[in-house]
């Protein structure tokens, strides 16, 4: 299954969505991206061993941090830096900014800003693909603040009573804005939270892409099965703050080391060590995906700054 | 065409549900006892026979989850219908109402559409109490994105549900308990009441009643008593409070020079205070009295039914309302007050 | 432990609470009592099972069907069915009704009709006697259609993590309203969802007083030892309707043959032969108790219809 | 007493969370990030350096269950302080707010008091967008059984947050993120700005503008400009709108005969409409032309910079307003429209 194009595939979305975001830090400092980022360095790999799995007819729901979710599910890049720039070229023209993110056309359909409102949002699109017979699954991503939310449990109560086509993807970085999540629960066991209905959970390393692609095919062929929804939790670490581009080695109970740590742990070099390391992919390769992306990036900033402003719809 | 035939209020809701299903494959229910024998009062019992488990469905008790999957699928193409058998309710899902339901479309830059429909009851009588009594148009006419209908007739009931299945925003269905038995002449055949017309229930000269809801049928009381002291009182019911049927307003008032707005829910910051506000603004010059309101005092729904009976405005308020509209200052009359017929009649128990 | 004396107190409130069920329904067809009444014949013994493990001190909370509660922790008879009949001399002056009794002399500090609504109050009394360093508890009653609220869920997260002196009481009579336990869960097992926070979950058998006494006084214990919340099924059956005074042999998935296999299991009988079995109780001391219950209830109704009516306060 | 010293709005909340922890026991602050080096915008760090985490402590993400722990805490007898980032978030907790917080005190007969105070901010600017820049006044004024605070200054925010912190009803204020750098002279002790007193903020003679938290600012803002063309207005801030101090503002307009609302929610059934409604109902014949409001549009906020410019009205809506007031029919000016300073300047990020 890991195979050469799939190397390609997931190597590109984990480059697209890395050098995107240090776009978007670097660029932020100039004032022109009006909105707040809530970027996802660091926490990459979940998104794309996600979508993996999923094509265009497959529904994904997302949150605040969910550029990395739209990249992935195969979003339209010009249009996401021109959302980031108001414009109306932007793939909702503007009216939403970086923490609504949409690209209907690869099946997301959108990202909430209350933390844990987008999670029943899948299950209603798994409730109108089982009542039309389709073969598709819906995805919601959330972290691991969204689970403490009365929604994420009443969600998963009735995907599993109607036993529908839903993915849950918790994003656990540990950290709510700076809010460790020792403050916020007694326990670390995020995965363990659908057991009760009868959902299976998994705890994987969310900085390996090939463990959460891995997990979400379980998932999707338990769906296939008609045994209903599962619930995938990756551990995670977002490098930088909560919001905007700094990067964040003290916010809460962090500290440099554990900084340092997870960044040893990079998703992206991790994935790109795999490959050379498997012969999936050679180093030109990685290098000239990489120098096709950059130029993709700056286009898209390029094309953004120059598009005209939003309008009222 | 039979226009004859009559049919209750939950009838005409049940009627509307049948063939708003029959017609589009994507209607669908669900709530907390839709399949049960009861039906919401009877209102989805039909659609479960006729449709079953599959699109008439039982929901647990989530009402914040449910909303939020009554959204996922709207935007996914189908037209969920969510039913509560309280308003009161919907409190719990606000958070998919406000921030969700109303924004989608605004937030997915016009490309989704969020077609979802939540009826829900206003309870009164029997004691209900606190809880279960109140009537929230209020918070949802002032949020942008939504509809808000007000049926206070079987035909407007129907009208307004077929069409609230055919709109591509949520549309926040409020219809109030004591109407159920209420009995209109329905068309057998789907119609479509538009949203945002309102209609004239009465014509007169003197004064004009706005009233919502349950006050309809009492501003239709009052009126009758208020004719036999020759007062012609002018009626009208916009039917929804988002969007309003301004004109149709202006019109009567135009005329009468006077205005009174009654309303089911609680007098400050409630929808009466809109209407209010706006005739004011357009009408300034030719209004010949303050305009008057018959709403809830600001208080909660008291139980014992002594206090009930004080608690809600009816014809009597009304009838003196208007009194003091035409003769500004006139004292209200000391007459006992009295509980309209669907109240006094009502026992509950839920 | 279940001697003489705890025998004479639970079987008292028992027939307290059957009686005054009773009593209720049969006066209800006289329209003088103008509120719903959600009856708990059937269900005396969780409220009774647990009350003996509480002082006045201890807080409880309730949900609509709440005359079990309320007499069980000691609420004043006589202020009850005076409320019930709407006059200024009821428990809350005639304002609540039957959902809403409270007698805040004996800890009764409400009940809601929301359904999981006082849920989070229990939790938050606890916090008040956790932060006085009290050493009572706080009990939230609440039924199997409240356990799907995601409410529910989030308080039991904030109880774990404070470790605060909760005791999560669940009447699972296995439906809400009309609709069964089945179509809006998947999985019958209330009692483990606390599991993923670390509060630990017993089923008992919820028509057996000392079953249920037994469990809440563990739970107690571990609440005195510092340890946190515990969440106590107990399965049950109403044998009236969901609201009013008729029997329910009929409405959802309901069978006469299910409503007589429940009738033989009446906590009240089930109580009466185990004191009799085992020397607890006497016949005559029975019989003794339940005509001074019946003297008192008679009086209590005599006295609620000659009261005055409420007035607003 | 050292009447000189100013302080930001942001420090004068953090002084008054202090001073009210330290005046009686019972208080504590609840709330996602409270105990974080932000700190709520800088208005619990103090509070948690001085009284550390057992009362002002973290929460996690369950507004609903955290409201209603809120309200069993106050009910036995402890006086919690919730905070939220955003009042947006407010939505997620209406059950436990107006089923319970409101209505608990009725609904015992008035046996227990609910002294809880909710605190949470409207915030505008940077693209924030439609989920995160709601002003909700409305929804909370329409509820009976709780008090409705929004403070305009410094001077306020810690006075009527002290007065809430003795109050016995639940009192939600409704902060506003644009004027947490704002300064005012604020006395170092405790003082208490009484509920439903409202403040003269300008004296004026020729109309009389009601203006509500952010609007305050911007209304003197307005007034500054009119005054230079020789138009003095009267401004009045009620502080809070429910209770609503209508014998101040009636006082005004009957002196001035003109007036203007302004406030920073949607227009359409918002807080505006009840003031207009109230003041035409009293002042019908003193008045000289219609009230004007100015209040959002009726659509939700959008993220573009340009777009949020044009959605939120400012001085020049005010002036236009004042202009339109003063000379019925004139049309407003056409200058290009200003952003204010607090949001011009505002960079995020969240
Ligand atoms: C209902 C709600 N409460 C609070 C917030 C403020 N807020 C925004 S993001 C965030 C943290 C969310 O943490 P998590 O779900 O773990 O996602 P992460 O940011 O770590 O990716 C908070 C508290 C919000 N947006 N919505
Ligand atoms: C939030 C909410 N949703 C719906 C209702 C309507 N309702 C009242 S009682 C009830 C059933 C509750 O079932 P359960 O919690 O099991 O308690 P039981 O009546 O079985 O004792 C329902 C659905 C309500 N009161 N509150
Ligand atoms: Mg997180
Ligand atoms: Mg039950």
């Amino acid at each position: 299954m890991i195979d050469h194009q799939w190397a390609e595939k997931a190597y590109t979305l984990l480059v697209t969505i890395r050098k995107t975001e240090e776009a978007i830090a670097s660029e932020y400092k100039n004032q022109e991206m009006r909105c707040p980022v809530h970027l996802s360095i660091g926490q990459e790999a979940i998104a794309v061993g996600v979508s993996m799995c999923l094509g265009n007819e497959d529904i994904v729901f997302s949150n605040h941090r969910c550029h990395s979710h739209y990249l992935a599910k195969g979003g339209n890049l010009n249009a996401m830096i021109a959302e980031l720039y108001g414009k109306s070229t932007g793939c909702v023209k503007g009216l939403g900014g970086s923490m609504h993110l949409m690209d209907d056309e690869v099946g997301m359909l959108g990202a909430s800003s209350i933390v844990g409102g987008s999670i029943p949002l899948a299950v209603g699109a798994g409730l109108t693909l089982k009542m039309r017979e389709k073969p598709h699954v819906a995805v919601t991503f959330f972290g691991d603040g969204a689970s403490e939310e009365g929604v994420f449990h009443e969600s998963m109560n009735f995907a599993a009573l109607k036993k529908l086509p839903v993915v849950f993807v918790c994003e656990n970085n540990f950290t709510a804005t700076s809010s460790p999540l020792s403050s916020r629960r007694p326990m670390d066991n995020i995965f363990r939270h659908g057991e009760v209905f009868g959902i299976p959970g998994t705890s994987v390393d969310g900085n390996d892409v090939v463990a959460v692609y891995e997990a979400t095919r379980d998932a999707v062929q338990r769906i296939r099965k008609g045994e209903g929804p599962s619930l995938i939790e990756g551990k995670t670490f977002r490098m930088l703050k909560h919001v905007g581009p700094e990067i964040d080695t003290s916010s809460g109970v962090r500290t440099q080391e554990e900084w340092n740590r997870w960044q040893e742990k990079c998703p992206v070099k991790k994935f790109e060590e795999l490959c050379l390391n498997e012969d999936l992919l050679s180093a030109r390769e990685t290098e000239k995906i990489q120098k096709r992306i950059e130029m993709k990036i700056d286009r898209a900033f390029e094309l953004a700054k120059s598009d005209p402003v939003a309008q009222w719809i | 065409m039979n226009k004859k035939r009559t049919l209750t209020y939950r009838e005409a809701i049940s009627e509307a549900l049948v063939q708003g299903m029959e017609a589009d494959s994507n209607v669908f229910i669900m709530g907390c006892g839709v399949d049960d024998e009861g039906g919401i009062f009877g209102t989805t019992q039909d659609a479960f026979k006729r449709f079953g488990g599959a699109r008439v469905m039982d929901a647990p008790l989530a009402e914040n989850a449910i909303a939020g999957i009554g959204v996922g699928a709207a935007v996914t193409g189908m037209r969920p219908v969510i039913v509560h058998a309280r308003n009161d309710f919907l409190l719990l899902a606000m958070d998919q109402i406000v921030n969700h339901a109303s924004k989608w479309n605004f937030m997915s830059g016009g490309k989704l559409d969020c077609p979802l429909v939540i009826r829900a009851i206003v309870g009164r009588g029997w004691g209900q109490g606190a809880q279960h009594s109140q009537s929230l148009q209020a918070l949802f006419s002032h949020i942008p994105g939504i509809k808000v209908m007000l049926p206070a007739t079987a035909y407007d009931a129907k009208g307004l549900l077929l069409s609230s299945l055919r709109d591509n925003q949520t549309v926040i269905s409020i219809e109030h308990r004591l109407l159920y038995e209420t009995k209109d002449s329905v068309p057998v055949e789907p119609y479509f009441v538009p949203f945002g017309k309102g209609t004239l229930k009465r014509k007169g000269a003197d004064l004009t009643i706005v009233a919502f809801s349950f006050m309809v049928k009492e501003a239709m009381d009052a009126a009758h008593r208020l004719a036999e002291e020759g007062i012609e009182v002018e009626i009208i019911d916009p039917r929804c409070s988002s969007p309003l049927d301004m004109d149709l307003i202006l019109e009567s008032v135009q005329k009468t020079c006077r205005l009174l707005v009654a309303d089911t829910g609680w007098s400050s910051y409630g929808i009466s205070a809109e209407v209010c506000t706006r005739v004011y603004g357009q009408l300034f010059d030719r209004l010949k009295a303050p305009i008057r309101r018959v709403a809830l005092p600001d208080v909660p729904t008291p139980c014992a039914s002594n206090l009930e009976k004080e608690y809600y405005p009816g014809v009597d308020a009304l009838v003196d309302a208007c009194h003091i509209l035409l003769d500004n200052g006139r004292e209200g009359n000391t007459t006992e007050k009295l509980l309209p017929a669907e109240h006094a009649r009502f026992q509950g128990p839920f």
